[in-house]
């Protein structure tokens, strides 16, 4: 059974950004979204959100027909996400950070404050929780984006361009990271351009190019696809 | 919730009315209670800007309409309908509340300075509304006379001063209940970025819309005893940008997003402007609060809170989010 | 940083210190022989009645000077103390509660215009204070205050009144059927001129044809389109009730559009301010409208000619309206009737002084009378009078101060020469 | 019946290349620079002081004393961005500064009405010139040079903007800041000194505007703040930083209003402007002329 399936979405912003797009997502995927600038990654990300409403279409989750729902509710559900340029609460420190999506599955703040924690403790930024957003460097910031996406405890978390800009080094370790978030029984579809990290780390990687999906399947096979060679490297 | 509304409202609240009672009893000098009328109202129409402006990021330019609506809402209540006064007041709210809920559904389409600029909009609507209609007074306005002083004051002004400073207690508390819960904490960050607190499951339009109602109805409020202070309550006057503007500029003296910001910008800013216009009688004195406000501006960003709290520092900040 | 925290504890020390100063200003010491006599107002200094109140400034400075020059009232020197309220109704109430409680003034004078005036009157009549007003439209009608007396030549139709005047000299051209247009600025004073018209038009039996509100300035910057408007219903007369800068634009506008009712004018301020009339110039000429005074024989009241000739002087000096046709001749009025009431009495008590006012009339440079017996502290007659403007050839000052330019044409009493109908509009 | 149709029009055209060059600096400066010069009104009521001033002193031609006052506005402006950038904007993010930028030209507002006050009285103040009562007719419609002379110079300015920012070098420069001024770096540029560049033409425009201003009709010194709504919706309307957009914008307002004169009721058309603004920011929030 399909986790997420997206039926024939389109999207339109006086170019079309997304033609008849279909995806569907098994739970426990480790989904690679890969695609040149431009090609409808991120218009696709905000649709699976809530934060756009598809022009056409149809997105189910769970069995759910949640094409109508605002992406708060959305995010209730369990989807997750995190921004390219990430987009930490600047007025509130580190942990008060995540209390923002954690006050949707707990009450009290003492419980929050152990969560909170917890999460930072993962992510590797406890020794920041008291400071504010302003003051971490652009990858703790990454950091901080991706345990306030965990803090929903999601069934679907969708990464964009988190590697960006680390080291093989520190990807190695967010790589690790990101392992120990599957295991624990989450569904994860990843934006990326850095092609070493995208084969290590999915079993299935999806294709866009010019709002038109080209090319599904395993990462071996994709690379093999003549068309995707083609929209990467022209003609 | 009900327990800590009662802790935070009703009980300081008596505490309040029973302070402003002996003032009103030991202070002899009416004068004083005229300016602190004026510097009460600036506190309360500050912390109810503070609400929508300070802690969502939405500026609100139409404070002078919100304020005249409720001004206007009770004066016709108790002009024509002879209401009780709590009445004319909650009415003054309701009426100004539902034109918040008005912005509040603007604020999907629009922010920033769009935003800003459409409140600007509805005000001057407004105004055009009450020009053009007898029943409200048109442009004549009404003309009031206050009722007899009764006891225990000895002046209607003295009753007026309990009542505004009843008023802006209420705003401040208002405004500190919601800082110091979830709400403020998920104000605070559709300010800062709207899209992250929606995918963060926080019911965006929802809470803008309940920060522009309870803005709106706290300026409505604030403008309910406002025709027994002026006595000819017309719509130039009352809808003018300078009430709006001085309490706007009063939370950025204070320090926006923080419930005491207001009440010290009010102070200093409301208590300047008084002190200049009785100590020079000439333009002048438009000059030195012009010149106050911008030194404000350059030397204190985040206004005197942000300057006492130092820069680094946020401004809500509750001790057990520390370890 | 510690620059910038010492910058702001220098501001808010600057703040508190000044505030508590303007708290303990002042606190006069009373009952002193040498001490001055205190009177005490606030006034629109700035803001848009601005130019009004400094005209008003001048004037009681006048009246001051004189009374001083004479030795003072009751041997006493007397003295002005007054603040500026930014034309802000508003700031009104504070500022007199100030004057009279914490300044322990003396006596009063209004401020200037009709939200000020009502906003203080509560306080004048909490104390029991003698308020002499300046300039407010019918402010005493729910008050019904005994002490209020306004030093205004309206009497006790107020606005309304002048309809009276513009219609009765419409009518004196004997002809019938007469169409009329009525167009008034959107504010209290152009809705109380509009409803005079209207029951002005009904007491002759005329017909209105238009009648229409347009925004204050700067709301309205350009009166073509109103003035079409009216064009197109080619009405007789033409009555506008509007503030300086409408009555401006509107004069150009009916010449721009070539509009040339029989009679065009009535209520529109702002025609005795010289900056207006040199602006206008021959542009005045068949114009119509309310004037207080304008240096015709037939109205040769007290002393106003010596009084404004002081003032011409001055005001070139001071940078306010160098006419003073307006205003100040009813300032210097209001001021000087109240120290003259002291002075007869020989008392600073308020209903003393207040009685023997009440009694006495008015009395002072622009001549003398009685109150309004209904008691609404207006004077008893109007004193307001159409002036149609004739012959003015240039833009320069020197065309209004002669007589035999600006004829009273109505009410019959002051007439300085016969109305010219149909008015000959905008001809040089 | 169709010449008063004609001639209302005609009138609201006028106006409304006034408006045009009222609201354009602000177009300018918030559009492109994001600068929120609420001050902008009344640095157009102090050049119309300025033109009556040289206009009453040496008898020039107001159109000339504007043109003479420009390169003051221009050099007042240029200093002002250089104060504004080294003590305001470089020290707080974006967004948070645009708020207390609202507030420091509040005060500046503020300042330029008390100064005026001092230097100039309180006033209304106008200069008439031979043309301005000259009335042209073309059949039944008739204009008058009054309204005409100010309506062709906003047109002019318009025309010599547009062709400024889509043309010279250093007008597609600011184009380029305004997009992105990192990029602009990168092609040599300084974007400060682009930037101030800008804001001085804002300022100039304020200024040959407050001249029309002062040649239309009676200007004040608190007119700037009364002003202030309706030159900022008419800036919005026309699509910040589109100076051909605005010049629509306010032809749009002028019209419209001067057909509420005639067949509403002139008592509403202050609501004109802004019922006209949330029905654009309910339609299309980003004005009608955004690129």
């Amino acid at each position: 059974m399909a986790l997420l399936e997206m039926k024939k979405i389109s999207k339109s912003f006086g170019f079309p950004a997304l033609q008849n797009v279909d995806l569907s997502i098994d739970a426990g995927d480790r989904i690679g979204l890969i695609g040149p600038n431009g090609s409808g990654k991120t218009t696709l990300t905000n649709i699976i959100t809530g934060l756009i409403a598809c022009d056409d279409g149809q997105v189910i989750f769970e069995n759910r027909d949640i094409t109508k729902l605002s992406a708060h509710r959305r995010s209730r559900l369990g989807i997750a996400r995190t921004f390219q340029i990430p987009q930490p609460f600047y007025s509130l420190i580190v942990r008060q950070n995540l209390y923002i999506p954690l006050r949707c599955r707990l009450k009290s703040e003492e419980a929050m404050f152990t969560e909170a924690g917890r999460l930072l403790d993962l992510v590797g930024l406890s020794d920041k929780a008291d400071g504010l957003p302003s003051d971490l460097t652009q990858i703790e910031q990454r950091e901080l984006e991706l345990a306030r996406a965990l803090a929903l405890s999601p069934r679907l978390l969708i990464l964009d361009e988190v590697l960006a800009g680390l080291t093989s080094q520190e990807i190695d370790g967010a790589l690790e990271i990101l392992r120990v978030i599957c295991e624990s029984g989450v569904t994860v579809i990843m934006i990326e351009h850095i092609m070493k990290a995208v084969m290590g780390f999915c079993n299935k990687i999806v294709v866009l190019n010019s709002g038109m999906k080209i090319a599904e399947g395993m990462p071996e096979d994709i690379f093999r696809n003549p068309e995707v060679e083609r929209a990467y490297l022209g003609e | 919730m009900m327990k800590k509304v009662s802790f935070e409202l009703i009980i300081p609240g008596i505490i309040v009315a029973c302070i402003g009672l002996l003032i009103a009893k030991l202070v002899s000098g009416i004068y004083f209670f005229y300016v602190c009328y004026a510097i009460l109202q600036m506190i309360a129409l500050a912390a109810a800007w503070n609400i929508l402006g300070g802690y969502t990021g939405y500026v609100n330019f139409g404070i002078g309409g919100f304020f005249a609506a409720g001004a206007y809402t009770s004066i016709v209540l108790l002009k024509y309908y002879e209401v009780n006064f709590l009445v004319a007041i909650l009415a003054a709210g309701t009426v100004s509340g539902i034109l918040g809920l008005l912005i509040g559904y603007l604020s999907i389409r629009v922010r920033g300075i769009y935003f800003s600029i459409s409140t600007i909009a509805v005000s001057t609507i407004l105004q055009m509304v009450v020009l053009n209609t007898p029943f409200l007074g048109g442009a004549k306005g009404f003309k009031i006379i206050r009722p007899p002083a009764f006891p225990p004051f000895s002046n209607y002004i003295e009753f007026l001063f309990l009542l505004i400073l009843l008023i802006s207690f209420f705003a401040v508390a208002v405004s500190r209940l919601i800082e110091k819960s979830w709400i403020g904490r998920s104000f605070l960050a559709i300010k800062d970025s709207e899209q992250a607190a929606e995918t963060s499951g926080v019911a965006t339009l929802k809470l803008k819309i309940l920060a522009t109602v309870v803005s709106c109805a706290l300026m409505g409020i604030a403008g309910a005893p406002y025709p027994y202070f002026i006595t000819l309550l017309e719509p130039y006057s009352a809808m003018g940008l300078t009430l709006g503007t001085y309490a706007f500029a009063a939370v950025f003296v204070g320090g926006r997003g923080c419930w005491f910001g207001p009440i010290i910008g009010a102070v200093l800013l409301g208590g300047l402007q008084q002190s200049v216009t009785v100590m020079i009688s000439s333009e002048w004195n438009i000059l030195v609060v012009g010149l106050v406000i911008i030194a404000f501006v350059l030397l204190a960003p985040n206004g005197v809170v942000g300057l006492l709290k130092g820069r680094k520092k946020p401004v809500l900040l509750k001790k057990k989010d520390r370890v | 940083m510690s620059m910038k925290r010492f910058g702001l504890m220098l501001i808010i020390l600057v703040v508190v210190a000044s505030f508590s100063m303007a708290g303990g200003k002042a606190e006069g010491q009373e009952g002193s022989d040498t001490e001055p006599i205190r009177i005490g107002a606030s006034l629109a200094l700035t803001g848009n009645l601005g130019s009004a109140g400094k005209s008003i400034l001048l004037a009681w400075q006048i009246c001051l000077e004189d009374w001083n020059a004479k030795g003072g009232v009751l041997g006493r020197p007397v003295e002005l103390v007054y603040y500026d309220d930014h034309s802000n109704a508003s700031e009104v109430p504070g500022l007199y509660t100030k004057l009279i409680t914490v300044d322990k003034v003396d006596f009063i004078q209004s401020p200037y215009g009709t939200p000020a005036i009502t906003a203080a009157m509560p306080i004048a009549m909490e104390h029991g204070m003698v308020y002499p007003g300046n300039a407010a439209l019918a402010a005493n009608k729910e008050f019904n205050y005994k002490y209020y007396f306004s030093f205004w030549p309206l009497g006790p139709r107020q606005v309304e009144g002048i309809a009276d005047l513009f219609f009765e000299a419409a009518m004196s051209s004997g002809e019938k059927n007469l169409t009329v247009a009525i167009l008034s600025e959107d504010n209290e004073y152009g809705a109380r001129v509009s409803e005079g018209a209207l029951e002005s038009v009904k007491k002759y039996g005329l017909k209105v044809v238009y009648n229409d509100r347009y925004p204050p300035s700067p709301a309205t910057v350009d009166f073509t389109p109103v003035v079409r408007a009216v064009q197109n219903t080619g009405a007789d007369l033409f009555f506008v009730g509007s503030f300086p800068q409408g009555t401006i634009s509107i004069i150009k506008a009916c010449k721009e559009v070539g509009y040339k009712p029989k009679l065009f004018g009535g209520a529109m301020t702002g025609v005795a301010y010289a900056a207006n009339l040199t602006e206008l110039g021959p542009l005045l000429n068949g114009v119509c409208a309310c004037c207080y005074y304008v240096p015709e024989p037939t109205i040769q009241f007290g002393n106003v000619e010596d009084f404004l000739e002081t003032y011409q002087s001055r005001a070139a000096v001071e940078g306010v309206d160098p006419l003073g046709y307006y205003n100040p001749p009813w300032a210097y009025s209001s001021m000087d009737t109240l120290l003259k009431a002291i002075e007869a009495t020989g008392s600073l008590d308020q209903t003393v002084v207040g009685d023997y006012i009440l009694a006495n009339g008015w009395d002072s440079v622009v001549g003398k009378g009685a109150w309004d017996p209904a008691g609404s502290g207006e004077i008893a007659e109007s004193r307001g009078f159409l002036v149609q403007w004739r012959g003015i050839e240039s833009n320069d000052l020197s065309e209004f101060m002669v007589p035999g330019k600006q004829v009273i044409i109505a009410p019959e009493e002051y007439q300085s020469g016969p109305m010219l109908w149909p008015s000959p509009l905008f001809e040089d | 019946m169709i010449d008063v149709i004609l001639n209302t029009i005609v009138s609201g055209i006028l106006i409304g290349g006034f408006y045009a060059a009222c609201a354009i600096g602000l177009s300018i400066s918030f559009g492109m620079l994001r600068i929120p010069n609420i001050a902008h009104p009344g640095f157009i009521i102090a050049g119309g002081f300025l033109t009556y001033y040289f206009n009453k002193t040496f008898g020039l031609d107001p159109l000339l004393a504007g043109l003479l006052i420009i390169p003051i506005f221009f050099a007042f402006g240029f200093l002002l961005y250089r104060g504004y950038n080294r003590f305001f904007e470089s020290k707080r993010d974006e967004r948070e500064g645009q708020m207390s930028a609202l507030v420091l030209f509040f005060g500046v507002l503020m300042i330029i009405e008390a100064l005026l006050s001092v230097t100039f009285g309180v006033d209304f103040r106008t200069v008439t010139t031979p043309w301005s009562s000259i009335v042209l007719h073309f059949g039944s419609v008739g204009i008058c040079l009054r309204m005409a002379v100010p309506f062709l110079c906003s047109v002019l300015m318009v025309c010599i903007l547009y062709l400024y920012f889509s043309k010279t070098y250093l007008g597609l420069v600011i184009q380029a800041v305004a997009q992105d001024s990192m990029a602009a770096t990168l092609i040599g540029s300084d974007p400060r000194f682009a930037k101030s560049i800008a804001f001085g033409i804002s300022f100039s425009t304020a200024a040959y505007a407050g001249t029309l201003f002062v040649c239309l009709v009676p200007v004040e010194p608190s007119l700037g703040m009364q002003f202030l709504g309706r030159v900022f919706s008419i800036a919005i309307l026309g699509g910040l930083g589109s100076p051909l957009g605005t010049a629509v914008a306010g032809l749009i307002v002028g019209i419209t209003e001067s057909l509420t004169t005639a067949y509403i009721g002139s008592s509403w058309t202050l609501a004109v402007s802004f019922i006209l603004l949330l029905i654009i920011i309910a339609v299309k929030p980003t004005g009608l002329f955004r690129r």
